[in-house]
């Protein structure tokens, strides 16, 4: 099994390598297929890797080699499959390959075709990394390395001054959450002794809980950093400036889903600390809701989504903090999936449309592309939670759980949100495939994506439909590592009353969105509209105000702190201080040179007056010596 | 041959240099190279016959020099000194091979030969006097290098870099002659050998004031802030050449010297002066970080990061545990190659335009794609990406200081944020957004000779931000005998607690070379 | 009444004293050589009494170097003075001062 | 009816005088030469006077090694007293002054050496000099050092330009007032005591406890101010730089090294004693005069625009450096003052020849003064060995490491902490670090300017013969390589020191 271990993380290393050869040189088909197929082996390996522990449940453990060992430290470079993480690299190595397949047809035109592939294997080794790392080193490997490569390729259009900024923006944010993460490492080591899983959460069972509370708020400091959670969240949506395969497979499916994987990985360390974990679950209910409030108005599609992501990654972080691991896990998988497949719609889509991202710009646009239109209506369908699409199976329990767990606030906050998800997912639906052909109006001539890319996006589909139905073995399989929590209500009644109600709720919302904006008297927002004006529609669509006000009161502080400590401390004070004394010094030279007049006269007086003062001097200490005595008297009297 | 390679080492560059003023200004070039070569070579044969599993110093060597003033030429190398003394030597080589048509090419690589005899001398000097004798020398050559061949404010510079540090390594003379008499009243016979200094136990008084003398000899060497005013300038006026010497070895001088000097002489005093260190290289940290940030000029960006790297290797000296200093040793090496390589590439581009200045920069990644990609490579380097030589270094280095001070750490940590800041930014600045400047519309990529330099430097990169053993281990060995040797040494409570016992943990027994074995 | 040590003793200082004055006041070279030799010479009249008051005549041999010494000097000092005379045509102290700082 | 006087001449043990003999036998055969034969050429009296040189330099190794036997020998009349520190001061003066004389062969003919008295009085100088070291009698080392003062004032004046007569009018002058100032302090230290011979005066001082310190003090505040002034201590030091600037570069460069090294000897003498004997006052004045020396002498080398300027206080500040050995006053100290002292003379003397062999006749108008900074602009293009090695001399000046004077600076340094004086070896260190600047201000003329049009390289080495550069090429490895000879040295100055008892 060792060997289909290694096959399945390095082949995406080798992809990138090979297509880094051709990094400088014009694009070649060949530098987009060789990954893909390297990556299409390692999905294959994993999958055996999974039938393995399906079948054996026993987990594949390998240390490949030493990293760092000195004094007490250890870390080798050793990689674990066991159920969680092979549920990781299956969803990984499959959407990825999806979407390099994809991104074949996608990045067609584009010059940088060769580097895009690079960049792409890149990430997924690196999150191959992270996943399947056995230590926490080797899993902040991995989480700089996809940090690294999500930089890369939001900014991969590096002549847009958005796309570096997002990408620089992205990559600073998640480095102050990193900060964190690692301050958590430290705390493991110097507690526990170790940096390996195992040792590491064997010892925590036996430390006190401030110390592993610290740990749990610093380990999710870091989570919260790369699934982009309140207040560390902007960087998300900027990040959509990428092109669209990279926020299909990065910022919606596997990197940003990384937090996740580490409360998940860290279940045995959250478990000790359950208010840690009511935090998790409320923040992660407030970030549900308050990313689905924003996706409400947004005109661009997939800043859409990407609020979409960050409000389903709200409810995993429910699930992961209110002990449902695997629930979280399941959900993950599950949205990975649908979301993929949505944003590779919205590539389609964007396609047809010359990167046009207003929706209120296209409409009608079903007609000429029916397979798009399929497809995103069907996970827009499992993303809002409808039986018996995945999102059903994934998403309810954990609003049950809420609900089963007595965190009622979390509950409705949930319920709501399932609510608000369904509204937004479908409004974008209904702009873009029905209502009048407002694209027209622009001169645009869209068409239907490449067949290939179509083909590429079916497994998405399938699974997006099916998942939910693998619910039961997966909950076989990953119980045995994470801890089988069950959430049946007490009646059966209920039961049914809560999942039909919020079927219903939910199919309300759907329908209203469709009344709402699929009929024809949509025109595009002019800033007229009443709504508009509305100060509710003005904050959502400047998402609260929060990006202006960091490059107010963060960034902008920042550069003028930093001219000033240059310009005005460095230069003018500490610089100037040493200048000084060397002046002070070159200065005295100057002014005193005059002593020397050459008059033969002035120089006389001056040996004459030397003598003088050494006379008087001698003086003085003589009559001291001489009348020691009283003078040590008078001093005394003087209290000396 | 192997009982003399240290001498070997040390002055075979200097009479190549010698024997370099009657060769022909044609083929002065090739000259350099092959000796640099050489040099490194025999460097490499070092490491080779260097056996890591002894602590202690190895290839000892010892001639009187003023035996009846306690003044012998004694050398020595162990897992501390061992790679920097190899990093001198491959810096010195690929300088000068990549070294760019410059005026009187000849003086030039006879200076940085004589540069290159200091730089050896400093790192395997085990008697003080000697090692300060090579400490003021390397000052000459630097002084020559960039007063001759730097900018417009050349002198300034080069008189305030050799200024500066000659009135600190006076005072830090002081204090060595203060521990040589130490020495005298407790033995009755003078000694300048570092190994004898090391079976000194001083009272904590003294400790305090002695450590003082030398801290101000290395801070300003370092340098650290508030002393590190000169570097700018430095950097600024030097060519690359210069740049890259001077950030790569020559600021490693002083660190090397706290771990060879401060720590095991004066271990109360370390503990003693642990946390306004710590505090001092937080400011170098953060403070340069965001000065790096405003600078106009990339090279003054580089030049303000090596300050702020080289707080994070003062923090992990002063973790006093082998974490910590294993860490800040590895990241002089780290430091030394990344920074290195960052000054070359700034010379690159130098050399190209005859400007530094990143406004007149932006999408050059349009024409230079594999210079951006070295330059980002090296970039993610020296904001510590994992996988890279630097990472290692700082990992270890706040773990280590962690042990100490959880929220100075946090506060330390801040570095790789801040780093990323303003390395992002310059990289912006420079290489993304649309190519504006018409002069830049078609430069050329890198060169072969560029390449000579950078490509050996990614490598090592890379490869040893992967597998830093075969470095980590030598010199985990010897700083394991340090600490244990400050444990036994220290006297007071608090350095007793903050200094682990290796030896009941670990059970490591120290091996201390002395004079006696060595022959 | 009766001279004694002392007084010899002060005068020799007074006169040292007037030397000393001289030398810092007189502009003129030729003076100035005077005023050197009342100097040497206040010190002789000490050594004589002090040589008779102890009764050993370690003082007066000194006394007598002191005047071998200072008639040694006059010649030099007055070679030195003809010829910056020869020169510049004043014995001016104010005129030699073309080096300075 | 008088007694007739006999005394066995074994007594006198006339072999004493022997050293300082040789040179005074050297001046008569010279001026008898040229009464007989006159207008020879220099060349033979440069050679004679080696010649007589090195008859006393062997003479002095005899007595030293008579010295090591069988320790101090005292001849006529105890006058002369041969010790330990006579023999090394008289070893150095006859050493520097046989590197000396050679620099008279230049290559551009100067007034003074086509007289023969020129040598003649050198040689009656260094007579002076000798008999200065070698008693510790205050009449002797009265006539010695005015002997060799006098000679010294001619020596100058015979350069014959109108800067070279001003310097000897006012050195003469300034001499004339020390002059006074010793023979007054001589005379108080007689009123005291009743005796001209130091070590009785130190022993009838001792006898009645120091009863009239006062007058103690009086007494050697007049020894210093005439000390102070043969060795150009602040205050006393204003005649230094003009006489260095007025004379010739080769006989400013001796001035800089044998008359100070004699009264460093004589000052030894006078003050240990007094040190010791717990004169707290001597112990301050003498630390505020050293300490004064060292930095404000570094501060006005710092504003020169002449090198020669430049050097003369540098000295000035080297003088205070080593005046401090004094006032430390341990052995150790004391025989750093030698050991610094012989470095010292191999630096210096090489950097004034550098400067000699430089000098023109007619300054170019670009040009302020004989030697000032922009002379040597980018010496290195034009005459690259020059450069190197003046800038060696620099360096070695400035106290880097291994060149000569760092071990002295070293040891010295060393004997301040050893003997207590903590703040004075930082003050030292300091004074190291300030005089940096001027010494590298030169090199980075000669290295980093560049040069000044229509300079070329012969002018750095218009006035240089063979005879010139091996002198300089002596100093400059003795510059480089003393490290070798140091432990041997040393050895020998502290065992002398030693056994003198200072």
């Amino acid at each position: 099994m060792e060997l289909y271990l290694y096959i399945a993380l390095f082949s995406p290393l080798v992809g990138s390598m090979f297509a880094a050869l051709y990094g400088a040189k014009p694009r070649t088909k060949i530098a987009g297929v060789v990954p893909s197929a390297l990556l299409i082996t390692s999905l294959i390996a994993s999958t055996i890797l999974l039938a393995h522990i399906l079948s054996t449940g026993e987990i594949v453990h390998v240390e490949m080699m030493t990293w760092m060992a000195t004094g007490n430290l250890y870390i080798p470079f050793g990689f674990i499959v066991d159920q969680v993480s092979v549920t990781m690299m299956m969803v990984v190595t499959l959407v990825s390959s999806v979407v390099h397949v994809y991104a074949i047809g996608y990045m067609d035109h584009d010059k940088g075709f060769n580097r895009f592939f690079s960049w792409l294997s890149a990430f997924v080794f690196s999150m191959l990394i992270l996943v399947m790392s056995d230590n926490f080193a080797g899993l902040f490997i991995g989480w700089e390395g996809v940090g690294l490569c999500s930089w890369g390729l939001i900014g991969f259009w590096y002549h847009k001054e958005s796309a570096t900024w997002a990408a620089n923006e992205a990559f600073i944010m998640n480095r102050i959450a990193d900060l964190g993460m690692l301050i958590g490492i430290f705390l493991v080591y110097w507690n526990t002794g170790t940096l390996q899983y195992e040792g590491a959460f064997a010892a925590m069972q036996n430390l006190d809980t401030e110390i592993l509370t610290w740990m749990g708020i610093f380990l999710f400091i870091g989570a919260m950093g790369k699934s982009a959670q309140f207040p560390l969240h902007t960087w998300l949506a900027d990040a959509m400036e990428g092109p669209t395969p990279v926020s299909a497979l990065i910022h919606a499916a596997t990197m940003v889903t990384a937090g996740v994987y580490l409360v998940v990985r860290s279940n045995e360390l959250y478990a000790l600390i359950p208010d840690v974990g009511v935090f998790i679950a409320s923040l992660g209910a407030f970030v549900a809701m308050f990313a689905a409030s924003m996706a409400l108005v947004n005109r661009d599609i997939k800043r859409v989504i990407a609020y979409s992501t960050l409000s389903q990654l709200g409810y995993m972080f429910v699930a992961a903090g209110l002990g449902a691991y695997w629930v979280a896990l399941f959900h993950l998988m599950a949205h990975a999936f649908f979301k993929a497949l949505l944003f590779l719609g919205a590539g389609n889509v964007m396609h047809a449309m010359d990167s046009e991202l207003d929706p209120f710009k296209m409409g009608g646009l079903g007609k000429t592309m029916k397979a798009s239109m399929v497809m995103m209506t069907l996970a827009s369908v499992a993303l809002a939670g409808i039986f018996p699409l995945a999102g059903f199976f994934s998403k309810d329990i954990i609003i049950e759980a809420a609900f089963v767990e007595h965190h009622f606030i979390i509950y409705t906050v949930l319920l709501l949100t399932a609510g608000l998800t369904a509204f937004y997912s479908f409004r974008i639906i209904a702009l873009i495939f029905h209502g009048e052909e407002r694209y027209k109006l622009f001169g645009f001539h869209p068409h239907e994506a490449y067949k290939f890319m179509l083909v590429a996006m079916s497994p998405l589909l399938i699974l997006a439909v099916i998942a939910g139905s693998l619910k039961m073995t997966y909950f076989e399989m990953v119980t045995a590592v994470l801890p089988a929590t069950e959430y049946h209500l007490h009646s059966v009644t209920t039961y049914w009353i809560m999942t039909i109600g919020t079927q219903i709720f939910v199919i309300l919302a759907i329908l209203y969105a469709y009344k709402k904006y699929a009929n024809s008297s949509i025109k595009v927002p002019d800033g007229t509209s009443k709504m508009e004006k509305s100060f509710v529609y003005k904050l959502l669509i400047n998402q609260y105000y929060i990006p202006y006000s960091y490059e107010q009161y963060l960034i902008r502080p920042y550069r003028e702190l930093s001219t000033i400590f240059w310009k005005q401390i460095d230069m003018k004070i500490v610089d100037a201080s040493v200048d000084g004394i060397a002046g002070i010094i070159y200065g005295t030279g100057e002014k005193t040179r005059a002593m020397q007049s050459g008059n033969l006269s002035t120089m006389l007086k001056w040996m004459v007056l030397g003598l003088v003062i050494l006379l008087s001097l001698a003086v003085v200490f003589g009559l001291a010596a001489r009348h020691f005595d009283e003078i040590k008297v008078i001093l005394s009297g003087l209290g000396v | 041959m192997l009982d003399h390679i240290l001498s070997i080492l040390i002055f075979f560059p200097a009479l190549a240099a010698v024997l370099g003023f009657m060769i022909d200004k044609n083929s002065i070039r090739a000259y350099g190279v092959s000796v640099a070569a050489i040099e490194f070579v025999l460097s490499l044969f070092l490491w080779f016959s260097f056996d890591s599993s002894i602590s202690g110093m190895q290839f000892m060597e010892q001639i009187p020099l003023i035996p009846s003033f306690g003044i012998n030429y004694i050398l020595g190398v162990d897992g501390i000194s061992l790679f920097i003394v190899i990093l001198a030597a491959f810096f010195t080589m690929i300088g000068i091979a990549s070294l760019t048509d410059t005026k009187n090419v000849k003086n030039m690589i006879i200076t940085l030969l004589f540069l290159q005899m200091t730089m050896a001398g400093v790192f395997v000097a085990l008697d003080a006097i000697v090692f300060y004798i090579f400490w003021e020398l390397s000052l000459v050559p630097m002084l020559y290098i960039i007063g001759a061949w730097g900018g417009p404010l050349r002198i300034y510079a080069s008189v305030k870099f050799f200024l500066y540090t000659f009135a600190g390594s006076l005072v830090m003379l002081v204090g060595m002659l203060f521990m040589a008499y130490f020495y005298y009243q407790a033995t009755g016979q003078w000694s300048f050998a570092i190994l004898d200094w090391y079976r000194l136990i001083l009272p904590e008084t003294f400790q305090l004031w002695l450590f003082v003398a030398f801290f101000i000899g290395f801070a300003i060497k370092v340098p650290m802030f508030p002393f590190h005013t000169w570097l700018p300038y430095a950097h600024g006026q030097a060519p690359t050449i210069g740049s890259v010497i001077l950030a790569a070895i020559l600021l490693k001088m002083g660190t090397y010297a706290f771990i060879r000097f401060s720590l095991p002489l004066f271990p109360d005093a370390s503990v003693y002066f642990m946390f306004p260190i710590a505090i001092i290289s937080i400011i170098m940290i953060v403070y340069t970080a965001m000065i790096a940030y405003a600078q106009e000029d990339v090279k003054q960006v580089v030049a303000y990061s090596s300050v702020s790297h080289m707080g994070v290797i003062i923090l992990g000296t002063f973790a006093l545990n082998v974490e910590g200093i294993t860490g800040s040793i590895f990241l002089m090496i780290a430091h030394g190659v990344v920074s290195g390589a960052l000054f070359l590439l700034v010379g690159v581009i130098y050399e190209r335009r005859h400007t530094k200045m990143m406004s007149e920069f932006g999408g050059l990644a349009h024409v230079m794609p594999r210079y951006a990609t070295i330059f980002g490579l090296m970039l993610m380097a020296s904001v510590g990406m994992p996988l890279t030589i630097n990472f290692v270094g700082e990992f270890l280095s706040l773990l280590g200081f962690y042990q100490q001070s959880h929220i100075l750490t946090l506060l330390a940590g801040i570095a790789i944020v801040v780093g990323a800041i303003y390395m992002l930014a310059a990289y912006k600045k420079m290489f993304f957004g649309e190519l504006t400047n018409e002069k830049n519309k078609n430069l050329p990529d890198v060169s072969k000779r560029e390449l000579v330099a950078l490509i050996p430097l990614s490598i090592l990169t890379i490869v040893l931000g992967i597998y830093p053993t075969p470095i980590l281990k030598p010199i985990n060995n010897s700083v394991e005998s340090i600490v244990q040797l400050m444990h036994d040494k220290s006297i007071t409570e608090e350095a007793k607690t903050r200094i682990p016992n290796l030896a009941a943990s670990k059970g490591i027994e120290i091996t201390r070379t002395s004079m006696k074995e060595a022959h | 009444m009766e001279i004694g040590l002392n007084h010899y003793l002060v005068l020799s200082t007074i006169l040292f004293s007037i030397g000393l004055v001289g030398v810092m006041r007189r502009k003129n070279l030729l003076l100035l050589f005077f005023a050197t030799e009342i100097l040497l010479n206040s010190v002789n009249i000490a050594f004589a009494a002090i040589s008779h008051y102890y009764g050993d005549l370690t003082g007066q041999m000194f006394a007598f170097f002191v005047i071998a010494i200072a008639a040694s000097e006059v010649a030099v000092g007055l070679g030195l003075l003809i010829v910056w005379h020869k020169r510049h045509n004043n014995i001016d102290l104010d005129s030699m001062s073309t080096m300075k700082g | 009816m008088l007694e007739p006087i006999n005394i066995s001449l074994e007594s006198l043990n006339l072999m004493t005088l022997s050293p300082m003999l040789i040179p005074v036998i050297g001046a008569l055969l010279i001026i008898i030469i040229d009464i007989i034969k006159g207008g020879l050429d220099k060349t033979l009296y440069v050679a004679l006077s080696l010649l007589f040189l090195f008859m006393d330099f062997n003479a002095l190794l005899a007595s030293a090694t008579t010295f090591a036997e069988d320790g101090t020998i005292m001849g006529v009349f105890d006058m002369m007293l041969i010790d330990g520190i006579a023999i090394l001061g008289q070893l150095i003066i006859v050493g520097a002054s046989m590197l000396f004389i050679p620099l008279a062969l230049t290559h551009k003919r100067f007034h003074e050496f086509s007289y023969p008295e020129f040598f003649a009085l050198f040689l009656f100088m260094l007579a002076g000099f000798q008999f200065m070291v070698a008693t510790d009698s205050l009449i002797l080392i009265f006539v010695g050092l005015e002997t060799a003062s006098l000679a010294l004032y001619t020596l100058i004046a015979m350069h014959n330009r109108d800067k070279s007569f001003e310097a000897a009018v006012k050195y003469f002058t300034m001499g004339a007032l020390a002059a006074g100032f010793y023979s007054f302090g001589s005379m108080v230290f007689y009123a005291l005591t009743g005796s001209v011979e130091i070590n009785q005066i130190a022993s009838v001082l001792a006898a009645n406890g120091y009863a009239d310190m006062g007058y103690v003090l009086v007494a050697t505040a007049f020894m210093l101010g005439a000390l102070g002034f043969k060795v150009s201590l602040v205050p006393f030091h204003t005649w230094a730089p003009d006489v260095y600037e007025g004379a010739s570069a080769s006989m400013a460069g001796f001035m800089s090294i044998v008359p100070k090294i004699a009264v460093f000897v004589v000052a030894m003498r006078i003050f240990e004693f007094l040190i010791h004997s717990g004169v707290v006052w001597l112990e301050i004045v003498l630390y505020i005069v050293v300490v004064v020396t060292m930095t404000m002498a570094n501060i006005w080398a710092l504003v020169q625009t002449d090198v020669k300027r430049m050097l003369a206080y540098s000295s000035i500040s080297h003088a205070g450096f080593v005046m401090a050995a004094i006032l430390i006053g341990t052995t150790q100290s004391n025989s750093a003052l030698f050991l610094y002292w012989v470095l010292f003379s191999f630096t210096n003397l090489g950097a004034f020849s550098m400067l000699w062999i430089s000098r023109q006749k007619h300054l170019p108008d670009h040009q302020r003064s004989d030697h000032s900074y922009d002379k040597f602009a980018g010496m290195i293009k034009t005459a690259p060995v020059g450069a190197v090695i003046m800038g060696l001399f620099m360096l070695s000046l400035a106290g880097l490491p291994p060149f000569a004077l760092f071990w002295g600076k070293l040891y010295i340094i060393s004997s301040a902490v050893t003997g207590g004086y903590t703040i004075l070896a930082l003050i030292m260190a300091l004074n190291s670090a300030i005089a940096g600047y001027y010494y590298f201000k030169l090199i980075v003329y000669m290295f980093m300017k560049e040069p000044v049009i229509g300079t070329d390289g012969h002018m750095y080495v218009s006035n240089a013969t063979l005879a010139l550069k091996s002198i300089i090429g002596f100093a400059a490895v003795g510059t480089i390589f003393a490290i070798i000879v140091l432990d041997p040295v040393l050895e020998f100055i502290t065992a002398f020191v030693y056994n003198s008892g200072y």
